[in-house]
């Protein structure tokens, strides 16, 4: 009843193009942004900031990047762990280097280097498809990894083999480091990722993103119409990675503080990669689901017992954890294997319906 | 099929087939996978403006004879003649960019992708908008995409799929796929179409329909295309010219009315119905 | 699935969940004592029994004494899984709740609180591990490292090793392997050996293990068994540990000469080795055995009465008393920053007083039943490690057995590197924040 | 430089010949348990197309399965039974729960299923056995021990750990009964039939279902045994997980069908490791296992990209 696109017409190509079409969806963003950015700074404390939006935030960038890649190109990544280690380094070194430069403008940049090298480790993709693929992009893992620990340069020859963020201001107001206010921070991340995302939802719905999507669903066709497919995977390794890398570098930045190579693990790949594929393979929507999900669910059932009262062992509570996550992870592939984008769809579809079933 | 042959859509060809200019000349064309020959020793031409038309028996080479003019496929020997020039070794974009387009014996559509935007990616090489401008959408890019936007709705309109061009390919009746595929082969304004059994399991209503805009591209548009076809009625009414595969090699060429009556042809296509 | 069963099942649990956030405040009269512990994933041989020590110290206090000055312990855990991003959430869900110390068990976790610590003034307490330059409490006001750094314990094996051979001149020409955990926490004490390596002219030679090849030590054993290195000194941790005395074994080197940083003193990582580990040496700083009055008092009151999930034979394990030593000082610094401000419930401001003044003497040890337990140590403001001294244990093939004296490190050279190391870290991180805190006394 | 490249490493494999045989023994052994490993996804591949990643994690489930069990006080012979009936009951409820509502997906939800899997079980184990690592029970299996040495000339000495040559006995067993089972039984032959083409297998009238639980279960049976040796080499803990990762280059390497690929390719990447760590990996400071086995397997890939069975695609329009 409340969503219905009944009596909005399109007049002109340019009203039919554009990202929310609809009228309710666009009140609906309005409403999240406002969220965002005046009711959550608003109201919510420090932990809440810290330890769910930025993480949040992070991830879905970072799922952002994966999505294109994986998503919307079609290439199967298991190394995007590895490529936000290398946009953290890069940013790292950057501001070492530069001290007096803008931080999220060294961030910003940091994206580049991780797009070199994803495009490098993309190369392979040309003849390699598939789980193949995946074989590729673990390589670049593992060795990127080792990199983050044997090239000390790369850490300033720390003792302690991590990279430290130091403190920086921009415009009289601390940003990075360990001084850096929860909110600071948060508006810092929360428009990095909204200009990202923005950015890229141009990207995805003209030419370029048309000829990923190709790539995707039929390589042999979209070559034979002209797009030549090492350029166009090689565009989409280097932009996911360049997100990718931007998620990795605001990570250390802006959440966590400092990194060791073990924080951009395989682990951090898989995290990625679910949040990628439990969102929906190829919806920027579905990516801020997927990593919603994956990020928050585990903190939630963190608490559930404490709320209920109950008193169970700190690592029962993260034996049932992994237990739920996993379980419901399955549960979810089944239900929908489209991801949560897709289940968000049927649910503004029952809502144009109602109330009728059909 | 009669339907069709009274339609007044019949082609009337301009001047006699033979003295056209060549678009594609191939010459003592040869194709094998590792032992095994796929096309021996093939010749033909096509020629600007016509339709040509390719048949032979299950395996005779027809879809290869087609991923070699495409440049899916590279022959061991024999040369391409394009547009009077010899073709060299090139990847299949060339060709795409060159004016070949083609549509598949199995669809081919992008299945993740709205009527819309299939039809919107045959436009693809005719977009030039950077990176940046695309990432910035407002100004340039936006234009750019609406002017070809038009292109692709009067596509739309000619081939009568208004009512689709939102709904995700994959959820369209084959007869409608077959359709978005020639409109997307079309938006590429190509020099010559190929078409791989653009009828293959259609009924008949959707054949002629399918006539119908094969015959008015080759009229409206004077584009060249070359057919593979099984149905016989079809190809005989619509095409030019035939050539005749059977077995990797050449049996017969010329009109439809000649190759009909050769015997090679009879032969090659015994026991088949049509 | 029905779709409205399930946007209701999904409205149920976001309501439960988010109801969690709202923080408990921290109750008035007890000292809130968050412990970052990991009972799970690939590090929970070694994390479980320092949990376990810690959390049954606590608990006895609280049940034999109702606690330290008369102020109850509240004792929480939240498991990390040795995973630094989970070790940061911890920290910042427990942080509002009055924490009074963190001793986060991992050295990438330490390294994500030692900005943090000075700006929520709560101090960090890496027992003998984390980031050795905290030793300068000049520059780390809010991070202790007693009692020893990873350079102190370098220093002492390599003393050790010297007393072996009859005289630090003997170890020239002498090869020395490294066996360690290519992270931060495995490559730190590498400058410093290699410093002595040039010193007293033995040769260096290093054996990175990677983290996910912990299981899997055969090539770096085969390059031992070609380098034939005269001694063999480990930095590992969790399933490396059992793993690398297993692949030495098996290379049959000689174990006496084979010895493990007090990370690598775990009762089941010498017990893999089975017979063969017998001879299996180990830095310690915390006493073996349950011959102490204050255990005994964990086992009378709280495992015998049931209120642990300790296993009772794993008592008096290396690495439980490790949680013991651990648990034991940070009572002993909320028992001084009690005498010192005179507060019975503190905070973290209260507490880096307390551990700054914390001087543990023998009559104190003793005092709280855990004489010989572990060696005298004294903090101070300028020197937040005290590199106290350090013993060898020995491995008879079912228990450790202390076989040195104490070996003083050799402060001579870890000093001056530390403090450098701390201007490193400072500069590196600049503007570091200068110590503004005052020197209690 | 380049002498360090390409001359020192041979000078080294002829002057210590013994030390040589001591690495390519021990590339022999890793080579088989890798293969062991990759033997589990191989089987499950096969026969429903499913890249399981949990199969490392059912190493560590079976092995503390195994090692939990004998803790209880049940004797080593019946606590490995009981642990096989685990792992049917494991097989019978992924089959039930986690692959036939799954029926049909594209490739990376399945894997993904199996990643979710990998979740549920570590939880699990955990939850059940705790989290510390446990001695294998090599000896109460009745598992040999010891070590023999072999001397070589003067001073060398070639060292064989009895467990070892076990290992490979067991792993050439299990491959030669699962080639029996696959080629002489009925099952076997439904399961290639399965592997070739799901529906025409439906058509004549062999159950899916039944098939997948056997695989899985099949694929448990080779988590056991790899579970048991690998355990015994270290211990049993979660961070044995993390080898299965090493399953992926040995797939590519010998194809995901093919058992013999996966002995072979499982003995490359073990040989090539081992040799490449030790006489290679210095110069880059060491520690190159970790990625070495990919970096192999992409070489590989890219002169070969349809491994080392299969045939050479050609793609068709």
């Amino acid at each position: 009843m409340f969503y219905r696109e009944a009596g909005q017409f399109k007049t002109s190509y340019e009203a039919d193009q554009s990202l929310f079409p609809i009228r309710q969806d666009r009140i609906g963003i309005a409403v999240l942004l406002l969220i965002a950015f005046v009711l959550i700074p608003l109201t919510a404390n420090d932990f809440f900031l810290t330890s769910i939006m930025i993480p949040f935030l992070v991830f879905s960038l970072a799922a952002i990047g994966l999505n294109v890649l994986t998503g919307f190109a079609g290439q199967l990544s298991l190394g995007s762990g590895a490529f936000m280690g290398v946009g953290a380094y890069a940013a790292y070194k950057l501001t070492s280097i530069f001290p007096d430069v803008n931080v999220i403008f060294l961030v910003l940049v940091s994206g580049f280097f991780s797009a070199a090298i994803g495009a490098v480790f993309g190369l392979p993709s040309l003849r390699i498809k598939g789980l193949y693929l995946a074989v590729t992009t673990l390589a670049a893992q593992f060795f990127l990894e080792w990199c983050f620990i044997r090239i000390p340069w790369l850490y300033n020859y720390n003792a302690s083999g991590a990279i430290e963020i130091p403190k920086r201001d921009m415009f009289g107001i601390t940003v990075s480091g360990a001084e850096a206010t929860p909110l600071a921070r948060y508006f810092v991340v929360l428009a990095i990722t909204v200009v990202i995302a923005l950015l890229v939802a141009n990207v995805l719905r003209g030419r370029i993103g048309r000829s990923w999507m190709m790539i995707r669903d039929m390589d042999i066709a979209a070559e034979l119409m002209g797009i030549r497919p090492l350029q166009t995977k090689l565009l989409a390794f280097g932009v996911s990675s360049y997100i990718c890398g931007v998620a990795g570098a605001m990570m250390v930045f802006f959440w966590l503080n400092a990194a060791e190579p073990s924080s951009y693990s395989i682990t951090l790949s898989f995290q990625i990669l679910f949040m990628v594929i439990l969102g929906g393979l190829g919806s920027l929507g579905g990516s801020f689901m997927g990593a919603a999900f994956i990020w928050i669910l585990p903190v939630f059932l963190k608490f559930i017992p404490g709320t209920l009262g109950i008193d169970i062992p700190a690592e029962t509570v993260e034996h049932l954890t992994f237990m739920i996550v996993g379980a419901l992870i399955i549960f979810f592939l089944i239900v929908e294997p489209h991801g949560f984008a897709r289940l968000w769809q049927i649910g503004k579809q029952k809502l144009r319906v109602w109330p009728f079933p059909y | 099929m009669n339907a069709i042959m009274t339609s007044e859509e019949m082609p009337q060809v301009a001047a006699p087939t033979a003295e056209r200019e060549d678009l594609l000349r191939v010459d003592n064309v040869s194709l094998s996978f590792g032992g095994v020959k796929a096309i021996t020793d093939i010749s033909f031409d096509i020629k600007k403006g016509e339709i040509r038309a390719i048949i032979g028996p299950n395996g005779a080479g027809k879809t290869s004879m087609l991923n070699v003019i495409n440049g899916f496929y590279h022959p061991q020997v024999g040369t391409i003649t394009w547009q009077g020039q010899v073709r060299r070794k090139m990847k299949p974009y060339e060709a795409a960019s060159q004016g070949i387009a083609r549509t598949f014996q199995n669809v081919a559509l992008f299945r993740g992708m709205t009527t819309l935007d299939n039809i919107m990616s045959g436009r693809s090489l005719k977009m030039r908008k950077n990176f940046f401008w695309q990432m910035m959408w407002y100004g340039p890019a936006r234009e750019e995409e609406i002017e070809h936007r038009k292109k692709v709705e009067e596509i739309i309109d000619f081939l009568e799929i208004q009512a689709i061009r939102k709904t995700p390919v994959g959820r369209l009746p084959y007869g409608l796929q077959k359709r978005v595929e020639l409109g997307r082969a079309l938006a590429m304004e190509p020099d010559l179409l190929l078409l791989d059994e653009p009828m293959a399991g259609m009924n008949l209503e959707e054949k002629a329909d399918m006539s119908r805009f094969i015959l008015d591209v080759n009229q409206e548009f004077g584009t060249t295309i070359a057919l593979i076809e099984h149905d016989m009625g079809v190809v005989m009414d619509l095409s030019d010219r035939v050539v005749v595969l059977d077995y990797g090699k050449k049996i017969a060429d010329g009109p439809p009315e000649e190759v009909q009556a050769s015997q090679a042809v009879i032969d090659a296509y015994l026991g088949v119905s049509h | 699935m029905n779709f409205k069963q399930f946007a209701l099942g999904t409205a149920v649990a976001v309501a439960l969940g988010s109801s969690g956030f709202v923080q408990q405040a921290a109750a008035e009269d007890s000292n809130y004592i968050p412990l970052l512990t990991y009972r799970t994933g690939p590090y929970a041989g070694s994390g479980i029994p320092i949990a376990n020590g810690m959390s049954d110290y606590f608990a006895m206090l609280n049940e034999r004494d109702g606690g330290i000055g008369g102020v109850k312990l509240n004792v929480e855990e939240c498991e990390t899984g040795y995973n630094a991003q989970k070790g940061v959430e911890c920290y910042e869900a427990t942080k509002g709740k009055g924490a009074l110390v963190y001793n986060p068990y991992s050295t990438g976790i330490t390294l994500q609180l030692i900005p943090k610590a000075s700006v929520d003034k709560i101090p960090v307490l890496s027992m003998g591990y984390g980031l050795s330059a905290a030793a300068d409490g000049n520059v780390f006001p809010w991070i202790f490292n007693a009692p020893d750094t990873y350079w102190d314990g370098a220093s002492v094996v390599i003393k050790y090793i010297a007393h072996q051979e009859g005289g630090l001149d003997k170890l020239k020409g002498k090869k020395i392997g490294y066996l360690f955990l290519d992270a931060g926490y495995g490559r730190e004490p590498i400058p410093l050996l290699e410093d002595l390596a040039k010193k007293y002219g033995f040769e260096l030679l290093q054996y990175p293990v990677p983290g996910k090849e912990m299981q899997n030590q055969s090539s770096q054993w085969l390059n031992v068994r070609r380098d034939r290195p005269d001694y063999m000194v480990m930095w590992g941790w969790g399933a490396m540990n059992p793993t690398a005395v297993k692949e030495a074994v098996k290379t049959r080197f000689p174990m006496d000469r084979f010895i493990g940083v007090w990370w690598s003193a775990g009762d089941d990582d010498a017990a893999a080795g089975g017979a063969g580990a017998k001879g299996y040496k180990a830095m310690n700083f915390s006493g073996v055995g349950t011959e102490y009055p204050a255990i005994q008092d964990i086992v009378k009151y709280v495992i015998d009465a049931g209120k642990s999930e300790t296993d009772k034979a794993m008592v008096g394990s290396t690495l439980y008393n490790r949680g013991v030593l651990n648990a034991m000082m940070v009572a002993e610094a909320i028992r001084t920053a009690q005498e010192k401000t005179g507060k019975k419930v503190l905070t973290g401001e209260d507490m880096r007083i307390g551990l700054e003044s914390l001087d543990l003497t023998a009559e104190r040890l003793k005092e709280i039943g855990l004489d010989g337990f572990a060696h005298p140590m004294k903090i101070t403001c300028e020197d937040h490690a005290g590199s106290e001294p350090v013993f060898i244990q020995q491995w008879d093939g079912a228990k450790w057995n202390k076989i040195t004296d104490w070996f003083e490190p050799m402060t001579d050279v870890v000093r001056p590197l530390l403090e450098a190391a701390a201007k490193d870290y400072a500069e590196k991180n600049a503007p570091w924040p200068a110590r503004t805190e005052p020197c209690p006394n | 430089m380049l002498y360090d490249i390409f001359i020192d490493p041979f000078v080294q494999m002829v002057t210590m010949p013994d030390f040589f045989l001591q690495v390519l023994w021990e590339g022999f052994v890793t080579g088989i348990l890798y293969a062991l490993i990759a033997l589990g996804f191989v089987l499950i591949f096969k026969a429903s197309g499913v890249f399981n990643f949990a199969q490392g994690i059912m190493v560590v489930f079976a092995g503390l399965t195994l090692v939990g069990l004998h803790e209880h006080g049940i004797p080593a012979y019946l606590a490995l039974l009981l642990t096989i009936v685990v792992m049917g009951i494991l097989a019978y409820g992924i089959e039930r729960v986690v692959m036939r509502p799954l029926v049909n997906q594209p490739d990376i939800i399945l894997l993904m299923a199996t990643i979710g899997l990998t979740y549920f079980l570590v939880g699990f184990g955990e939850f059940v056995f705790g989290g510390e690592p446990k001695q294998m029970i090599a000896e109460q299996l009745g598992l040999p021990t010891g070590s023999t040495a072999f001397e070589m000339g003067e001073r060398g000495l070639v060292i064989l750990q009895h467990i070892d040559i076990a290992a490979a006995l067991i792993a050439i067993i299990m491959v030669t009964a699962l080639a029996i089972f696959f080629n002489k039984t009925r099952i076997g032959r439904a399961l290639r039939a399965v592997a070739d083409d799901h529906q025409a297998a439906l058509s004549v009238g062999i159950s899916l279902n039944q098939i997948w639980a056997i695989v899985w279960f099949a694929a448990g049976l080779v988590a056991l045994a790899t579970g048991i040796m690998w355990g015994a080499r270290s211990d049993v803990s979660f961070a044995l997980e993390i080898v299965a990762f090493k399953a992926l280059p040995v797939l590519i390497l010998g194809g995901f069908t093919s058992i013999p690929g996966a002995i072979i390719g499982g003995l490359i990447i073990g040989f090539g490791e081992k040799i490449g760590e030790i006489y290679w990996g210095g110069l880059v400071g060491g520690g190159i296992e970790s990625w070495l086995a990919y970096i192999i397997a992409l070489i590989f890939l890219l002169f070969r990209p349809q491994g080392l069975f299969g045939e050479k695609i050609i793609e068709r329009v």
